[in-house]
């Protein structure tokens, strides 16, 4: 199946659960609020996939974003910890039990401002992580502060003009070596649907930054996070599609027209081309295509950087496969003859 | 502890024709300059001869050039602690030589490098002058080797002069050297050098000299973090997250060994352990709390400056009850402080750590074996009280060489706590993440990948059964179970260690690095000015009952520690019955060098004069 | 404080046929339903009557949805405390109504949607059902602006029938639309229809109602974040670094407002002060230290999870002796605790932050007044001691709305302490950045661009000349002095405020936000339970010699505090005279809603009955 | 006078002081620290630059690297602040004064690792700063552990491996909007100077990352931050000079084969080109030229972005030209007449 079929048509997945299993509690965001919308697409990426929800983990920060956990994938465990520090949290769940599949959501704010160190450092990890930046330009939960995602020049409700340029959080991500780092908008559900997909399906860690409009403080006129402006200014790279490993691809094969990415799991991601040669492996064009619709005043969306098959954090540790929390004691303390043998080394 | 040693043997003066087996040498060199090895075999040369022995390194922040002083103490007694007077220097440092000197107590000895004339400055004491440059020429062609030998010469004098055998001294270097047998063939003919020409040239004139004994047997020597490492080894910690500082790395660093020698799969050859060096102390803790939720034994390392970045996190793995070792091996604040300097100054920091209501476990090692003992209990007691824990080091105990009984091999198995699996589950009706189920405050938990019902963390808004509320009540009956969780932990916390004098109405109570002197302060006060103590050694915060017990017994209690604020008398003063507050004394040392025996006796004399 | 209230006039009873200007109202709406401005006109016009009034936001920790609790309390005389009891409830939100209506006492009232049907869950209450929907399709045309509209119809509802003068709501409502006046116009009908309704529909049959007074001539009514931020502005603060958080942002948003209309140069326009959000809390303390090292004047202001993040950055400014004023405006632990919560939780983690020996002064503003007065005091006190200053307010005091005395212009000063100059630097025979000239610990600093001699700044590893130095008698001297400078500062800060009883052998310490309810507390104890009491509320720490006279003066004191571990008794159990630490006792509220004079009352007398 | 005729030649600059007033104490870094030569320039820089050292502040974090602000120019303030922090240190600094000129020393782990964030934010202000980076892809102080800036695969002495990529300091300047971009090595004096007076008539951030090899602990075979390696491996943007406002810059004219760069203060930077035409002024370029130089294992050193006249921090706040900290009272306490109208505000 691909997205142009919605799961709705399917009763259950391939897990037998049908979509309730992947649903979370009532969200206490604002109508409207994009944040939701995004909570809406993956449950129906994880349900599509056929995730178990038992084996997700889902992690974030502080913010309104960071609150959406709580409102997909009840099954899941979940952890709301503090500002800016979701990597490293996720980054520890996964040292301790590899078989996870971890999915962090954050917000422009919790990433971009107090948590840009912790950002850079997980994006050269390369940790396997689902990477949600819900990117509004402001500070939603504390009442609409520009955060660094926010347009220059914009004008916030309170007459404050933000004067500094914007952070492009996925220039960083390439630049810092993420081996997944897309855009999209949590108004395109097509579009999300299958990135999310295809970060489901990838090995280290999958960056997605989504313009999700904040219609109670930042959806005003010339902010390039309203929603009426996104619609008009994305500039997508062509149309995604994303077919897991386990349904037939010769469907959506239409060569010529469409690069494939193979992904680790033996999936395959397209990117249908409409504009020029865009080769989603090549990180100079990435920075080029970014650069450019900034200056455009544009968003680039789509897959914009990729590299299946660069090792993540936990193959470059070289852990045993097993979760090292639930190693047996005999297999992490050692035996009394060690012991002696270090006091011998000592006395 | 000196209660294991035999009974106290009239300590020898300046007067008598020879004092054997206890004096202090100071070696006065500037870092960088490779004299660790000469003095690491110094120490063990004596500490083999069967002489209780300790060494302390007293060096600078930086890493080459400047002055740094390693002081080795021997004392027949047993006694470890540092003594604050110099007996024999080896002063090699022209920048530091003349002020060296002239801070020695009259009739000490000094080995010095000929060129610097030192003899000149006084008449009071005993100088041996040493051609260094030109014994080393002689041992070594090499001239750019020179700099690293030219040390290994002063062994050799101190090996005639004070009659450390010279097999003891080559047995300790060959351990050292072993891998390298061009160096030790080197290092060894420097040796030799030295002693030849001490026997040559110098007439013993000071009554300082060792004589074999047996006080060190079956004793291992070892510093405090690679006992602490040891004892994370032990634990079967699974995730260390950490970020490097004085004097916290070499626990970390020495574990990062130990793990990579013993913890590889058998089969696979693959880490049974994950080790990352973060990119700062907030990540490292994140990590650490990450992976405690999710079932690991995880920890990490660090000094006051990373304590005080933690604070946040460790606020919330307080409130969202998860576990976390922490090791804090505390130098003096504040963080471009002197970093190389010791001190015991986070006690209230940590006990306090993080905005907010909030009451942390606190282990305090007093010796190189309870670094090893109490990292185990460490880990152990976070997982099962679900919260985090610190362990108390610092720079003295961490990163000098002590004397110690070996390890023991923990019998007790893995402490995980309270882990939610199908059968708890079925004998609870209805599991709550915060549910106080067993009546000791701590809840049970259950870990991601478990197969056991999922359930949303966060700070403190939450009811018992984890779900989100900004109730009033359910505010109030969660920080009244963390409270009542925290009385819980008091049960299980390593007990104070009372050495009690029957006819003594005064009390001493310390911890940590403080110990060694203490014991040695007591036997200086019943020797010399008879006054009878009683002793209590603190080893955990919360404070269990035998502390007011204690304090009760006595009519005034000493507090040492080594801070300004008296942090310890303070916690104890916020915790204990308040009509013992009264008889709550204070000694405090806080210079930056480790503590000695000398100071808390004057202090506490002076006090008792006042009356 | 009410000691500049009239005299105690006897409280009605419920018994009695009315009940006036004595009551509390709750409006239970849900938040982002623009409520805000209803209940803003509601409690100006009791205000405008002359009645002393207080308005409580009880708000939850997200945006938009979820329930919220308004409660204003009219008391003529003059408590503004929250009051436990709802006496009047205006039940807007169906998914609390029912609880809110069960949680009130008997005979007391409800105005409710009708389609909500609530007379039928109780039948010892006044019910006013009232078709919201109805009336306000009469009064507003436009379908979607109903929605606001809506709750000034409530407004209009009270007027009739708690007998509000329309007029006083009109007016209040006018000078908050005034330059809206489509808006205004809209929500007048809104008023009336409300009015028409209750004066047609509804017969009045509870006692409460309000009558004019002429208590609060003279007054304003100000939320604590707006007074300490315009306290900010006449202290002439020209540096401010921040990072939003609940409930500290709106003392800089309004300090932003407040610097943009009364600090652009006249002439030029251009701004003279700078205020920066920065990336986060640790940046925006680097900024402030960077900025008062420069010699400006510099603050910051946050809430508990920052302070936390801060910490390193106290030490340094402590050790370095750099000024920084942090306002802390409390909220419950941990980070993702409840945010919206109110509490006096950061008590011991401020006044003891950071790795290492540390201490702070603590200001501890009791009123809308104290915080602009006190804002002023805290740059003066951080300048003239050179040392980091804590504000402390809290949520209640920050973010509600305050019935205050007007703010009095500052005559003193702007108190700059030593800071060197061109005639100091010749008075002084070699200047040393860290030498006690002056005898009270404070050295002169030099600051860069004026020209005076440089220095290097560093943390404690210096000697009073600024130079790097390890030497231990350096390190203990300049501890030393910094104790002493805290014993200066012990005479600098606000003394304590006293009220003694001649006959009270019982004493209170409160301090902050708690004053209300203290104040209104001893009230009830004399009347209901002729228990006298003495009262000192605390203004700062470090503690003066006050506050041990007045513990000697009394058997038992009560040191009420809105936490769980009774934090500021601990910080006195630490400080005082040891023999008067058996007369302390402990009044805790720790349930995130501001503290009631019922709950204080209450647990003193449970205390007093055990004696 | 070029940065050919080095300083020795005169005795005294134009304000009449000789170099003594520029140098600091002794250092205590080890002999042949990478450091020490870049204390070195920065004290011929400011003396040749004729800059008065009152005006100076130099301020630094924690490190090897930090502590080098005491060797040079004693008789201006300094501050070695936190871990990581000085950019924020330096931020108060500078908005307090802005008279002043403001030097940053730091370390690629103070910049790096825990400073990462401050460094990012930094950038993106465009503070007037001298930010200066002494690269040896090690923490020194702390005796010899990684740093984010260590080379991909690079052993230490405990034989622990460095198994992350290294983060380009440069690339993200750049990336994040510093106006000011270079890099350097410790041991090419005549570049290094050159670099330095630009940065010093530079009116915004100028980051400058000086490669300052550490011969305790990254000395060492195949290490690229090794001495030997940098001097085999750096591929000069081509020769540099800088032409002081005050100096006469007709003599260092040569058309055709380089490129000028004017300066805020008049002053004239010439890049004169060796390789392909490369533009200073080109986002994408800089970035390239970064990308291919590190896959080919090189350091391209000079200066690799320059944008001279892009608005600094001060001038985006419209602060008042007179340093904030020394206004009077009667311009930073408003009159009685304030108060009062905010009191009938709220009566
Ligand atoms: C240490 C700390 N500082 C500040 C805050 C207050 N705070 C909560 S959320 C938030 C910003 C959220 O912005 P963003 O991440 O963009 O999320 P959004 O609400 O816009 O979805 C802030 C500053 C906090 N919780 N902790
Ligand atoms: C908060 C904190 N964590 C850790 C340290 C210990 N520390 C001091 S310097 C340093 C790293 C220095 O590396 P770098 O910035 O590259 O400077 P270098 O010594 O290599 O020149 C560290 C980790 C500290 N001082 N403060
Ligand atoms: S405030 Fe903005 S970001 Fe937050 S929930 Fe509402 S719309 Fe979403
Ligand atoms: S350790 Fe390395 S960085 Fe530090 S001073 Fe020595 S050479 Fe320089
Ligand atoms: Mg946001
Ligand atoms: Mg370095």
């Amino acid at each position: 199946m691909s997205a142009d079929a919605p799961a709705p048509v399917k009763k259950t997945n391939r897990l037998n659960l049908d979509v309730s299993s992947y649903r979370g509690g009532k969200t206490t965001l604002c109508a409207g609020c994009g944040h939701n919308a995004i909570s809406e697409r993956i449950i129906d990426a994880f349900f599509e996939m056929g995730v178990d929800p038992k084996r997700v983990i889902k992690l974030s920060g502080i913010g309104c974003s960071s609150k959406s956990p709580a409102y997909f994938l009840n099954p899941s465990h979940g952890f709301n910890s503090v500002h800016g520090r979701m990597p490293s949290v996720a980054t520890g769940a996964m040292l301790a039990n590899q078989s996870l599949l971890a999915i962090g959501v954050s917000g422009d704010g919790d990433s971009g401002a107090i948590g840009i160190g912790q950002f850079v450092h997980s994006m050269r990890r390369n940790l396997p992580l689902i990477y949600i930046i819900e990117d509004n330009g402001c500070y939603g939960l504390t009442k609409g502060q520009f955060s660094p995602t926010a347009d220059l020049g914009s004008k916030a409700k309170n007459g404050v003009v933000n004067d500094l340029p914007p952070i492009d959080m996925c220039a960083l991500a390439v630049e810092l070596g993420a081996s997944f780092v897309a855009r999209s908008f949590s108004g395109d559900k097509k579009q999300l649907l299958s990135i999310l997909k295809a970060a489901i399906a990838h090995k280290g860690t999958s960056m997605i930054d989504v313009i999700s409009p904040c219609v109670t403080f930042n959806d005003h006129e010339g902010s390039t996070k309203s929603y009426a402006y996104v619609k008009d200014h994305e500039e997508p790279l062509g149309e995604i599609s994303f077919i897991p490993f386990f349904e037939d691809i010769s469907v959506e094969y239409e060569p010529g027209t469409s690069t494939q990415v193979k992904m680790h799991d033996g999936s395959h991601l397209t990117l249908r081309k409409i504009t020029e040669d865009y080769n989603p492996s090549d990180k100079i064009t990435a920075m080029r295509l970014l650069h450019e619709s900034l200056r455009r005043g544009e968003f680039a969306t789509g897959v914009i950087y990729i590299e299946p098959d660069k090792d993540d954090f936990i193959t470059t540790l070289n852990l045993v496969p097993e979760p090292l929390a639930f190693l047996p004691q005999d297999r992490v303390r050692p035996s009394k003859a060690v012991l002696e043998q270090l006091m011998d080394g000592l006395s | 502890m000196s209660s294991t040693l035999p009974a106290p043997a009239p300590q020898p003066t300046q007067a008598s024709s020879s004092v054997t087996n206890d004096f202090s040498i100071q070696v006065a060199t500037v870092n960088g300059s490779g004299s660790q090895t000469a003095n690491l075999v110094l120490l063990r040369s004596i500490f083999q001869m069967g002489i209780p022995v300790s060494g302390k390194n007293l060096f600078p922040s930086n890493i080459a050039g400047l002055p740094t002083w390693y002081t080795i103490r021997a004392n027949h007694r047993g006694y470890i602690a540092r003594k604050k007077e110099i007996d024999f220097l080896v002063a090699m440092n022209p920048e530091t030589a003349k002020d060296d000197v002239m801070s020695l107590e009259p009739g000490r000895a000094v080995v010095y490098d000929e060129p610097l004339k030192l003899d000149t400055l006084r008449s009071d004491l005993t100088f041996y002058p040493v051609p260094f440059d030109k014994i080393v020429a002689e041992v070594c062609s090499e001239a750019k080797l020179r700099r690293l030998v030219k040390n290994m010469i002063y062994d050799g004098i101190l090996s005639e002069l004070l009659s450390i055998d010279l097999a003891e001294m080559a047995k300790a270097l060959t351990r050292q050297m072993g891998k390298k047998p061009k160096a030790l063939a080197l290092n060894l003919a420097a040796l030799e050098g030295g002693k030849k020409y001490a026997a040559e040239h110098l007439t013993k004139r000071d009554p300082y000299r060792v004589a074999p004994l047996d006080k060190t047997a079956g004793q291992v020597l070892v510093e405090g973090n690679a006992a602490a490492a040891m004892g994370c080894l032990f634990a079967g910690v699974t995730v260390v997250a950490w970020y490097p500082i004085t004097p916290s790395s070499s626990l970390p660093e020495s574990l990062i060994s130990y793990m990579r020698k013993y913890r590889m799969d058998k089969d696979t050859g693959k880490a049974t352990f994950a080790i990352v060096q973060a990119e700062d102390e907030i990540a490292s803790l994140g990590m650490v709390i990450g992976a405690s939720w999710a079932g690991a034994r995880a920890m990490t390392s660090t000094s006051g400056p990373g304590i005080s970045l933690m604070s946040e996190f460790v606020g919330l793995a307080y409130y969202a009850e998860i576990p976390a070792v922490i090791f804090d091996i505390q130098r003096v604040g504040p963080s471009t402080g002197l970093p190389t300097r010791t001190a015991q100054g986070d006690v209230l920091f940590t006990a306090l750590n993080s905005h907010g209501d909030t009451r942390h476990v606190l282990l305090l090692p007093g010796s190189a074996e309870e670094c090893f003992d109490m990292s185990i209990d460490a880990f152990d007691l976070s997982e099962q009280l679900q919260t985090p824990v610190f362990v108390l080091s610092d720079l003295d105990l961490g990163m000098n060489n002590w004397m110690s009984k070996p390890f023991t091999y923990p019998e007790k198995p893995l402490q995980r706590g309270k882990v939610l699996d199908q059968e708890k589950l079925k004998t609870l009706e209805g599991w709550g993440r915060y549910k106080d189920v067993d009546g000791d405050g701590v809840p049970w938990r259950s870990v991601p990948g478990t197969g056991m019902p999922a359930f949303f963390t966060r700070g403190s808004g939450h009811n018992a059964m984890a779900q989100y509320s900004e109730k009033p009540d359910d505010y109030v009956s969660n920080l009244d179970r963390l409270a009542h969780k925290f009385d819980t932990a008091r049960t299980m916390v390593p007990a104070p260690i009372v050495q009690q004098d029957a006819k003594a109405s005064v009390g001493i109570i310390a911890y940590g690095s403080s110990h060694w002197a203490v014991e040695e302060s007591r036997d200086q006060l019943r020797e010399q000015s008879d006054l009878a103590t009683s002793y209590l050694r603190l080893r955990a915060y919360p404070f269990t009952p035998e502390i007011d017990d204690f304090i009760r017994r006595h009519d005034r209690i000493y507090v040492v520690e080594q801070n300004r604020d008296a942090q310890m008398l303070s916690l104890l003063r916020m915790d204990s019955d308040p009509t013992l507050v009264v008889r709550l004394r204070s000694v405090l040392h806080y210079n930056g060098l480790p503590i000695d025996a000398r100071s808390i006796t004057d202090s506490i004399l002076a006090q008792e004069k006042v009356g």
